[in-house]
């Protein structure tokens, strides 16, 4: 069931466009990330979501009703902020009463639901703390527990862990990722964080200069972006591009990239390329393979071998291109060194030069020859 | 406190002035009496006064210590004095600063010499009232001793500052404190038009039974500002004052009239008898008649406002008549101001007025000046009777006629600026003068009595309330100033009553 | 926010309502400087001139000594000797509350002298009614000779004003990390210099907004100039209640020109310390 | 003052950190130094005028009376006499606070209100922003003498009450007559001249509070006031308290404008403190009386002050 539908959703401000025809919807019980850098306009979609931005034009729907018009506390959303807004004036318990006083409930139940939630966030024992002596992500607890006692129905975080430090962070996420399978919870979270993203988020709606630019599950917006941007925002190392030139042959096509051509099939939706078009290849760093330690000429060089724990990151120069590639396995090579490589198949993309959009996302195979 | 007596010989001499003139000057056929020629201002005698100040000036002038006098003077009192500065210069070779204080400041700015003692100023023109608080706080210094040297002759001889003036205005205690610049009693002004109007007096006749005179009794006087309030038309009958430190003065008249005094012989307040319960009613009773702007009107905002000419009488000042009298300030009501004394009360077939001395300026020399004996020559010159007649009819300041030959034998500005006809009716009117509160702690008791009466006249007490609460306070102010003292300055003060008033308390037997 | 930004009908109402109010004083006042004396209180009252004079103003700048007598004319002495006085005595009190004020707040804020007694006791002394101080200052100035002299009100107004002085520059020096005074120090300046080459100059903002705003409460005060002053000094506000004629009454005309000239520095002055002023105001509490 | 001093100095007894602590010997005299000119003269021009008067307090001085070195000395009596005695005193008191009270609260809602305002999209905003502010800026003497002539009976106050009024005809109120009337009046020019401070302080501290909470409270459904009452305005709390206890020590003291305008009258309606202060002080002389008065003023100003401040003043002077 769609909880969530944003259909044509624009904002502009005077000649300034922030957000431009941006279309989602977001299903039951779903965790969705809303990912972008900072000025992409997700905060502006996140405030016309809630309500605290009106739309310029297009319809936000909750349960298929419309929310146009309808005032912020109304809509059934929980925001929870990036500084937590806690009410620093008043303790744990009166933060978390907040929202039901407003809602002019009874004494009793707000006391029983206050419990209930502090229960569920671990606040049971500091209910009546003055909030302006806790920490981070007590505060975060806070804040979140404040929402959540309102019974949302859709909660949006606001990179809810930026603010805390590193170990904090990992803790939060797994408490979040917690919480929400305990309550199956609509989220919709919003970050510039992909780490976040990846690994809380069901689906990941990835925003680029007020455009929504690829919304999809995260392992296809991770692998098989629909825009260079995608591709280049996400993963760390981000994924690898290569500018080339279509060549027509006999089995799809193949672009030339200079100090060597590789075999690119056809899409299935029959998309044929003209032979000598410019296009971007861009390819993750895990889906490269070294082969091995060749001398030959035109293999690719090493320029740096890091190691990162459980993973190694090699950064290769292939012609005039630096490549990095990320392996699981330990790396026998030395800097220096020559080699030759393998994308592997199906992990290939193809992005118009010009435009970066993605051309055809295609199983892909061949063995470069070096 | 009581400051100590200057050497007998001085003494005496003064009381010897008084023994002289004693019986005409308290005698009740004052006018007749004192009848002076106006040949008076033809004789060389009008210029002895100036000319024994200009001399004593010169000889002292050059061993001074000091070469400008400086005087302290109330804003907007200047007028007076800049033109005759340049004068008195040549002829001394001394110069004078004048430094102006807000006229409603005076007072206090010569107190706070009194506390501060620079020196700063030698002399001080200041309000009659304060004459008291100015020589007991040691302000005002004794001149006895130059009276005697320089013969001011303040009261005797043809030039003399009529009684009681020259009582009050001049001594305090029995001694010379001061040189009385500025007679300043009230009368009743009227729209001569108006009462001339053959329509008016007719109506006047049919409603009243009697002709639209100038009125005797304050029952005359209230029929008048009834019969002239015609609020449809704007026009209202008197301008009387009610705004807060002037309404004392106005209960005074209606009150003294009744033959009151304030304080009887042991100074226990008589406000709060029938009589000043009475007057009080009276006061208030007259509202009616009365256009609004009289509750918040001062002196100036009054004068401006009759000049409009909506109003049929007021009381006031003889600045009043004089400025309100000049086309150049006044076109509306100029020429058809109609002076008469102020209405009395019949008592016992005897009609008493009284005439408050509101205000009068004095000069003061100050105790701490370092040349006192320069600058009390230079305030007998400036109120000598020939330079005083030509600097009292200068605009811009506040003297009035004060000495015998200005009301006898006016100089042209003089008459030009106050008319002959004023100038007899203010003379007749001398001997129903009453003073203000001329006694030690003169603004307590003012203050006591004007802030009652405002809160009657508001409708805040009854009548008999304010009275009853300004007789508590002013027992109270008595009491703590040192009954004594103030019973003896009392005494004294209650002698220059008018002497039907005086009459009526024996204070001829008080000791 | 909670409050929309849109400007509704109710506000503007109320936006031209408090203009009216903020501003119609003040335009009566400027507009009664340009009247003739036959409109300064005329019936019904006169809001902006027919015949505009600047004789209200050359009665302020200008001797009318020997000039024929009119309202405007009746004014004894010209503005100028208490424009001087004010600007004398201000700018001199200003820069003594300041410097002395600074010394002290450095001495509190850097190095805890006193304790918090010390701002309290400082402030209280603000709480004093001049009106009754004023006596004792009458008799101790007259002991020491310092009545009537410039130096006398330059000393009483500094001290009046040190209280505003210390605590809002305090509340500057509070906000500046100590560790810049430290670094300076590390560099093997030493703590005067310190101070006069980093926390002075870092604060100077506040410094200028300070001072204004002393400046400010020294040209306006009233009490102490009227008191302590007798015939050489005089000051704006002294000399505006001197503003009076036997015949025409309060010069009403003449008044508006001197508030005029007096008012308008000092409305051009808040224009330019507004956020400053609040910081100052506040002692610290706004930070912006 | 005294109470709060001995309570916070163990809190402080641990010195903050810092270079100027770590050295205790460090700083030398130079904080003596530095707080000598402040002392020297605040001595010469506060401390000594006020034990002078403390003494004069003590004594039956006026001047009508001889001069200060011949008073006697009659110990409390004056305090006694104008406590148990002096209702004039008392009332003034009295009036004085219902003045500051009423006057407070009427600048602290405007300035409220139109700092709200300004939170709008006004136009010209920063010209709007000057002009609301310049009352503040007018010397309180030309603010005595500007609304006495805006309160006159024809004046144009009563002139526009004429034109709103329907019938069109001047009601004429005479502002200074009447005791509710020219108490209004003095309060209108106090309001005028001091609601801009108000406005200033309470917008900047609008600005100032942190904008999240607010929203949050609005995604709990609040409406605009309690949203007021529960997150913007504990936030405020400091900079309200400030400005009421830099306004308060002022009002207190009003003088000038009521001098100029109403003179305390009529009657007493308007006779603040330091109007009766005035009155015995520089009319009557009566300079002990008045110094007694004064002093049982800065007692309870003192007392007031502090605890107004008490909430906020470890913020202020950063005690944590």
């Amino acid at each position: 069931m769609t909880k969530l539908q944003i259909k044509d959703l624009r904002k502009t401000y005077g000649a300034f466009t922030a957000v431009e025809g941006l279309d989602l919807s977001i299903e039951q019980g779903e965790t969705v990330a809303l990912l972008g850098p900072s000025g992409c306009g997700k905060s502006t979609t996140l405030n016309m979501i809630v309500g605290l931005t009106d739309p310029s034009s297009g319809d936000i729907r909750i349960d298929g009703r419309s929310m146009l018009g309808v005032p912020p506390g109304k809509r059934g959303i929980g925001l929870v902020f990036q500084d937590y807004a806690v009410f620093g004036n008043m303790t744990v318990r009166e933060n978390l009463s907040f929202g039901l006083k407003v809602r002019r409930m009874t004494k009793r139940d707000i006391a029983k639901e206050v419990e209930k939630t502090a229960d569920l966030m671990g606040l049971s024992n500091s209910l009546d703390s003055p909030t302006s002596v806790m920490g981070g992500s007590q505060l975060q607890r806070v804040a979140l527990g404040r929402t959540l006692v309102t019974n949302p129905s859709i909660l949006l975080l606001d990179e809810p862990l930026s603010n805390l430090e590193a170990a904090m962070r990992n803790e939060m996420r797994q408490e979040l990722r917690r919480i929400q399978k305990q309550t199956g919870q609509t989220v919709i979270y919003v970050t510039h964080d992909q780490i976040e993203a990846l690994s809380l988020a069901h689906r990941i709606a990835v925003m680029d200069r007020g455009r929504l630019v690829h919304y999809g599950d995260t392992h296809e917006v991770y692998h098989f972006p629909k825009e260079t941007f995608v591709g280049g925002f996400l993963g760390d190392p981000p994924m690898n591009f290569l500018p080339g030139t279509v060549q027509a042959s006999q089995t799809g096509h193949r672009v030339d990239i200079g100090c060597a051509t590789i075999d690119v099939e056809a899409t299935p939706l029959g998309l044929s390329l003209q032979s000598g078009s410019k296009v971007t290849l861009g390819v993750r760093p895990e889906s490269i393979d070294l082969l091995d330690v060749g001398a030959t000429d035109l293999g690719a060089e090493i320029l740096l071998i890091e190691q990162l724990g459980a993973d190694t990151i090699v950064t290769l120069l292939l012609g005039t291109h630096e490549l990095k590639l990320r392996s699981t396995q330990n790396v026998s090579h030395h800097i220096g060194d020559r080699c030759s490589l393998c994308f592997h198949p199906g992990m290939v993309s193809l992005f118009d030069a010009e435009t970066g959009v993605k051309l055809m996302a295609s199983p892909v195979s061949k063995e470069i020859a070096a | 406190m009581h400051n100590p007596k200057q050497p007998t010989n001085i003494d005496q001499s003064r009381r010897s002035f008084l023994k002289g003139t004693a019986a005409a000057l308290t005698g009740t056929a004052l006018p007749g009496v004192l009848y002076v020629d106006a040949a008076i201002a033809n004789t060389d005698a009008i210029h002895h006064i100036a000319n024994r100040a200009v001399k004593g000036a010169s000889a002292l002038a050059p061993s001074a210590g000091k070469k400008t006098i400086s005087i302290l003077i109330p804003g907007g009192s200047g007028g007076n004095l800049t033109p005759f500065l340049e004068e008195w210069k040549t002829l001394t070779g001394l110069a004078v600063d004048l430094i102006e204080v807000p006229n409603t400041e005076l007072y206090s700015k010569a107190m706070q010499e009194a506390v501060a003692k620079t020196g700063q100023y030698d002399l001080i023109i200041g309000p009659v009232f304060a004459l008291p608080d100015f020589t007991e706080a040691g302000l005002a210094k004794d001149l006895d001793l130059y009276v005697e040297r320089y013969q001011p002759e303040l009261d005797h001889g043809a030039y003399r500052i009529p009684y009681p003036f020259s009582e009050f205005g001049c001594k305090y205690d029995g001694g010379y404190r001061a040189l009385y610049a500025d007679a300043d009693n009230w009368a009743l002004y009227m729209r001569k038009d108006w009462m001339e109007d053959p329509a008016e007096q007719a109506a006047f006749r049919a409603k009243y039974g009697r002709d639209l005179t100038a009125p005797d009794t304050w029952e005359d006087y209230d029929q008048l500002i009834e019969f002239f309030t015609r609020p449809e038309e704007g026009r209202y009958g008197s301008l009387e004052y009610r705004a807060p430190f002037y309404t004392k003065w106005q209960w005074m008249q209606r009150f003294c009239s009744k033959g009151m005094l304030y304080f009887d012989k042991d100074m226990n307040p008589l406000c709060n008898s029938p009589e000043g319960i009475a007057a009080l009613e009276e006061l208030i009773a007259s509202e009616a008649y009365l256009p609004k702007e009289a509750f918040t009107n001062g002196w100036s905002e009054n004068y401006n406002q009759y000049g409009i000419g909506n109003v049929f009488s007021t009381f006031s000042w003889p600045s009043f008549f004089r400025y309100n009298n000049d086309p150049a300030i006044s076109e509306a009501v100029a020429g058809n101001l109609l002076s008469a004394p102020v209405p009395g009360t019949r008592i016992d077939g005897e009609l008493i007025r009284a005439s408050v001395n509101a205000f009068g300026w004095l000069y003061v020399v100050n105790e701490h000046s370092a040349i006192p004996e320069l600058a009390y020559l230079f305030a007998q010159w400036h109120t000598a009777p020939d330079v005083s007649d030509r600097a009292i009819p200068m605009n811009g300041g506040y003297f009035d006629p004060t000495r015998t030959n200005h009301f006898k034998a006016p100089g042209a500005a003089m008459k030009e600026k106050y008319t002959q006809a004023w100038l007899h009716a203010a003379w007749d009117q001398i001997g129903d003068v009453i003073p203000d509160f001329v006694i030690r702690g003169t603004f307590e008791y003012s203050e006591a009595l004007d802030r009652n009466c405002v809160e009657a006249v508001l409708g805040k007490k009854s009548a008999e309330e304010a009275m009853n609460d300004a007789a508590k306070e002013m027992a109270r102010i008595t009491r703590r100033m040192g009954k004594e003292r103030q019973i003896q300055s009392w005494n004294s003060l209650a002698r220059t009553f008018p002497e039907k008033i005086k009459a009526r308390h024996g204070v001829h037997t008080w000791t | 926010m909670f409050v929309s930004k849109k400007m509704t009908w109710w506000a503007w109402v109320a936006l031209a309502l408090a203009l009216f109010f903020a501003v119609f004083p003040i335009f009566w006042i400027v507009s009664t400087a340009f009247k003739p004396s036959t409109e300064w209180v005329a019936i019904p009252p006169v809001w902006i001139s027919g015949q505009p004079t600047l004789d209200n103003f050359s009665a302020v700048f200008i001797s009318q000594a020997g000039a024929a007598e009119t309202a405007a004319t009746a004014v004894s002495e010209t503005g100028w000797r208490a424009i001087f006085g004010s600007i004398i005595i201000s700018i001199c009190a200003t820069a003594l509350s300041i410097s002395v004020g600074l010394a002290a707040s450095l001495a509190i804020s850097r190095y805890r002298f006193g304790g918090n007694s010390t701002p309290l006791m400082i402030l209280s002394g603000r709480m004093f009614p001049p009106i009754a101080i004023a006596i004792p200052f009458l008799v101790m100035f007259n002991s020491i000779g310092l009545i009537d002299t410039y130096l006398g009100l330059i000393l009483c107004y500094a001290a009046f004003t040190l209280p505003f002085s210390v605590w809002m520059i305090k509340s500057f020096i509070d906000d500046l990390p100590q560790e810049i005074e430290e670094a300076a120090m590390l560099d093997g300046l030493s703590r005067v210099q310190a101070h006069i080459r980093f926390t002075i100059p870092l604060i100077r903002g506040g410094l200028i907004s300070t001072s204004l705003f002393i400046f400010i409460l020294n040209w306006s005060e009233f009490l102490f100039g009227l008191v302590l002053t007798a015939k050489d000094v005089v000051t704006i506000p002294v000399q505006l209640s001197k503003y009076f004629a036997a015949t025409a009454g309060q010069l009403y005309g003449v008044q508006a020109a001197l508030a005029v000239v007096a008012v308008l520095p000092l409305v051009v002055i808040g224009y330019f310390i507004q956020t400053h002023l609040v910081r100052g105001l506040t002692f610290g509490a706004v930070k912006r | 003052m005294t109470e709060t001093t001995t309570q916070e100095v163990p809190e402080m007894a641990p010195p903050p950190s810092g270079l100027f602590r770590r050295d205790p010997n460090d700083p030398g005299t130079l904080p003596l130094l530095l707080i000598i000119p402040s002392q020297v003269l605040l001595m010469g021009m506060m401390v000594f005028p006020f034990l002078l008067e403390l003494w004069i307090s003590l004594t039956n001085w006026q001047p009508t009376f001889g001069s200060l070195w011949e008073a006697e000395f009659i110990s409390y009596f004056n305090y006694e006499e104008l406590i148990l005695y002096e209702p004039r005193f008392l009332q003034a008191l009295g009036r004085t606070l219902l003045f500051a009270v009423i006057c407070l609260s009427l600048e602290f809602l405007l300035g409220l209100g139109l700092a709200i305002l300004f939170l709008k999209a006004i136009p010209a905003r920063k010209l709007l922003f000057s002009l609301l502010l310049s009352p503040m800026m007018i010397m309180p003497v030309v603010v005595g003498y500007t609304w006495f002539m805006l309160f006159q009976t024809n004046g144009p106050i009563n002139q526009i009450i004429g034109w709103i009024s329907l019938q069109g005809d001047l009601p004429q109120v005479e502002w200074f007559r009447h005791d509710a009337t020219a108490f209004a009046s003095i309060v209108v020019a106090e309001v005028w001249h001091w609601t801009p401070l108000f406005f200033l302080v309470l917008l900047s501290g609008l600005n100032a509070v942190p904008q999240n909470p607010i929203r949050a409270a609005v995604m709990l459904g609040a409406g605009p006031l309690r949203i007021f009452w529960s997150v913007v305005l504990p936030n405020l709390l400091p900079v309200i308290i400030i400005a009421f206890v830099i306004r308060s020590m002022e009002i207190l003291k009003i003088f000038d404008e009521i001098f100029l305008m109403t003179r305390g009258g009529p009657g007493t309606a308007t006779e603040m403190v330091s109007q009766y202060l005035y009155k015995l002080a520089f009319q009557d002389f009566r300079l002990a009386y008045a110094a007694a008065a004064a002093f049982i003023v800065l007692v309870l100003t003192v007392i007031g002050v502090n605890l107004m401040l008490r909430p906020i003043t470890r913020q202020i002077l950063r005690e944590e």
